[in-house]
């Protein structure tokens, strides 16, 4: 059965499944918007560092208002601190860090994500383009690629999907995707169903699904 | 050795209308925001800008197109600006968008004397468009050029008299690239300070890179200030 | 988060016979001392190693050149060494010369995931033997590849427990790109310190390179002392 | 007619004239060996900026014995001091100034150089090879490369030849050759005489130079 939750319980929803991929450890690009979001939910007992493509390796907790420096901000351009052993770079150096995979995780946002694990999440043909930004060297950048998302567009129609129909920011570069209603993994063989959210069923999930999956065999629902 | 100016006019004077230039700054973080000033006011035309965004509408490279200015913007992301978008869709001012990534390395290889790489960012997607494909090891790479500028503005928290810079935190971004890939490097810094006074392990950027500097006060403008709730 | 050894013999100890191994350093400045002398020890055969020199005949990787360790060196010039001389000579030790401006690059290009770029260095030279060669701009251009390692092992003035290092004056010359380009970094520095207390607009190696980290001291040979004449 | 010198004073004389290639406010990468010597000669009023390529701008004298610090040596490995207003780099950031040509002047030492500017420095067939260090790089980083060396080899043959018999350090990559007899430019249409040392007569110079030499209309006698 469908469930109903308004937009602001539904991100933070995502957001917190996303942060259940952040092992101890682990170096992570967040992109902008709701993957930013993702931050606020690490748990306490995870040491995590969180890259800014900006230069900022070691993103720091939002400033109170005597700390703010207007020469240190995120990819998002707010304004932020520098956590504890944090060090700040070129973006050269910051890009090569990501291009050079030596991020352990990168979380962006997607518009629709293909069963190849093609990304399309910069632009929509006929409206205004915006840039790509570093989009496009995040998703080949990271040992593991997680696209959060609605599971469907405004008009209720599939965002996981056979072939985008958007262009494309990368080509078969997600492995994971997070949605509100489930998790889909990117497999060599097609799409694989690993969660299905609390008050979905399989079928559902099937339903709104542009492509065919594959359902995991230890599917779980998601806890939340 | 260096040019030192004590006005920004003079430090802009001959860049010359059809000029490229490249300007530093991620958003409106690490501008050189009186050297733009000073160019807007020195009403050079049909300038080719590069950088990573192009200012908001009343800051920043948005005073150059407001005073249209610019004749082609190379750059990753353009979407604080609603001047931008009506010259784009009036067809006057021409856009090359290009990854993060890529633009900050294509600047790198500008000034490295690199002058071309292949990079996996943009396979598949409309930016390999009338780009060469390569295969390594396996995975497809686009072939990109470097870039190189008559003139690169940048700014900087401290500069010595032999032009060595140093940037501070997040305002370093596209900087120290832009420096070495422009043929004519003015630098606007916070603080003009003597040689032998920053220590030579912290330099980011030598001096060799840099013709000629000048010392401002910025303004900083914060485009999205976000807070921590008060405990 | 990462592993700090006390025991030069246990940071070296998962280096299997067959690794590919950069080493930092130029001439015997920079080299990773500590590291080389416990790799002698744990005796790892049929090693490739990337560094700019080959050490001398009894310090750094001389070392492991008397205890043939090393099957392939990759280099820029390897003349201080009369073991190498031999070993060469009497096919023991493969040798690949590298331009050093290409060998630096080629290291940086590997960590930072550039499979390949174009440099001028080496064209119509016996370097450009079975290499394309691609003109821009009309200069003739050779391509070159990326280089990483299974191991690098890097020195350091200072480093912090996030993996965070500084380099001492010309001791950093091939520390920085080997540290990105080794798969498993280990670090030997000589002052070891908390998280928080070097500056962050001071990092010459993010930590997000350094897998691991040992504090030691270093005899810091000098190979040619030369001294300003009293006044 | 020929002049006999000593090594050492033609090595001198060879490196006093190349100091007139210096210009203030001039970044130069002297090479090891004799063109390391040029530093010795740097007249005081010039600001000059040296370039050592194992990451140092800013080469200063040689230390007293209790400045030396064995950290900071030049590409010839002698210990070195940094100039004031000097900075410290990377092996890749040193040489991309120099691949950038942000340099305006290389001197380096030459086996052999060639009518088109090819220069053959770092290896004899059948000796051991040690390795071409910078070379190769430094020849095509610079806005001049000026070559220094003896006019002769020790059977006093020409170094200055049609073609190089050596393999090459750079294809048409030398400006001016400065040898202890003559000072030799690097034309388009091949090699001009623009100077020609006390004690030597054009036809001398001619005579042993293995490839033709235009003379250059305002030719004079290098001064000491």
């Amino acid at each position: 059965m469908a469930v109903n939750l308004d937009k602001a319980t539904v991100r933070e929803k995502i957001a917190r499944r996303a942060e259940q991929e952040i092992e101890s450890g682990f170096y992570v690009n967040l992109g902008i918007g709701m993957p930013t979001m993702v931050a606020n939910y690490i748990q306490p007992d995870k040491q995590v560092v969180l890259q800014s493509e900006n230069g900022l390796l070691g993103i720091g907790r939002s400033p109170y208002e005597d700390e703010v420096d207007p020469d240190l901000i995120n990819a998002g351009k707010e304004t932020v601190t520098a956590s504890v052993g944090a060090s700040y770079c070129d973006s050269a150096e910051s890009f090569g860090m990501i291009r050079g995979e030596h991020l352990d995780l990168a979380i962006l946002g997607g518009m629709e994500v293909s069963e190849t694990g093609n990304l399309a999440n910069w632009m929509i043909p006929g409206k205004m383009i915006k840039g790509m930004g570093g989009a496009m060297d995040i998703v080949h950048g990271s040992k593991k690629v997680v696209i959060i998302m609605d599971h469907v567009n405004k008009y209720g129609e599939p965002k996981i999907l056979k072939e985008c129909s958007l262009p494309l920011t990368g080509k078969g570069v997600v492995n994971r995707i997070i949605t509100d209603r489930a998790v889909i993994d990117v497999k060599e063989g097609g799409l694989e169903l690993v969660e299905v959210g609390e008050g979905w069923t399989i079928d559902e999930i099937k339903d709104c699904t542009g492509a065919g999956l594959k359902v995991h065999e230890d599917l779980y629902e998601t806890k939340q | 050795m260096k040019d030192i100016y004590t006005s920004f006019q003079e430090a802009v004077r001959d860049i010359e209308d059809y000029s490229t230039i490249m300007v530093g700054g991620f958003g409106l973080v690490g501008i050189p925001e009186n050297l733009i000033l000073a160019l807007v006011e020195s009403n050079a035309k049909h300038l080719t800008v590069i950088s990573n965004n192009c200012g908001v509408d009343d800051w920043g490279l948005g005073l150059l197109l407001q005073n249209k200015q610019i004749d082609k913007m190379i750059g990753s992301y353009v979407g604080e600006n609603k001047e931008f978008e009506r010259q784009v869709i009036e067809g006057e001012l021409e856009v090359e968008l290009v990854p993060q990534g890529t633009l900050a390395e294509r600047i790198r290889a500008g000034g490295a004397g690199i002058p071309a790489f292949y990079t996996p960012a943009g396979v598949g997607t409309p930016i390999a468009e009338g780009k060469e494909v390569r295969t390594f090891d396996g995975k497809e790479y686009l072939l990109q050029t470097g870039l190189t500028a008559d003139y690169s503005l940048v700014r900087a928290a401290k500069g010595d008299k032999h032009g060595n810079l140093i940037y501070n935190k997040t305002a370093r971004n596209f900087n120290p690239m832009m420096a070495a890939a422009g043929a004519t490097t003015i630098a606007e810094v916070e603080k003009l300070v003597e040689p032998g006074t920053l220590d030579p392990d912290h330099i980011h950027t030598p001096g060799i890179y840099v013709q000629s500097l000048i010392e401002g006060q910025q303004e900083k403008r914060i485009e999205r200030l976000t807070l921590a709730k008060q405990a």
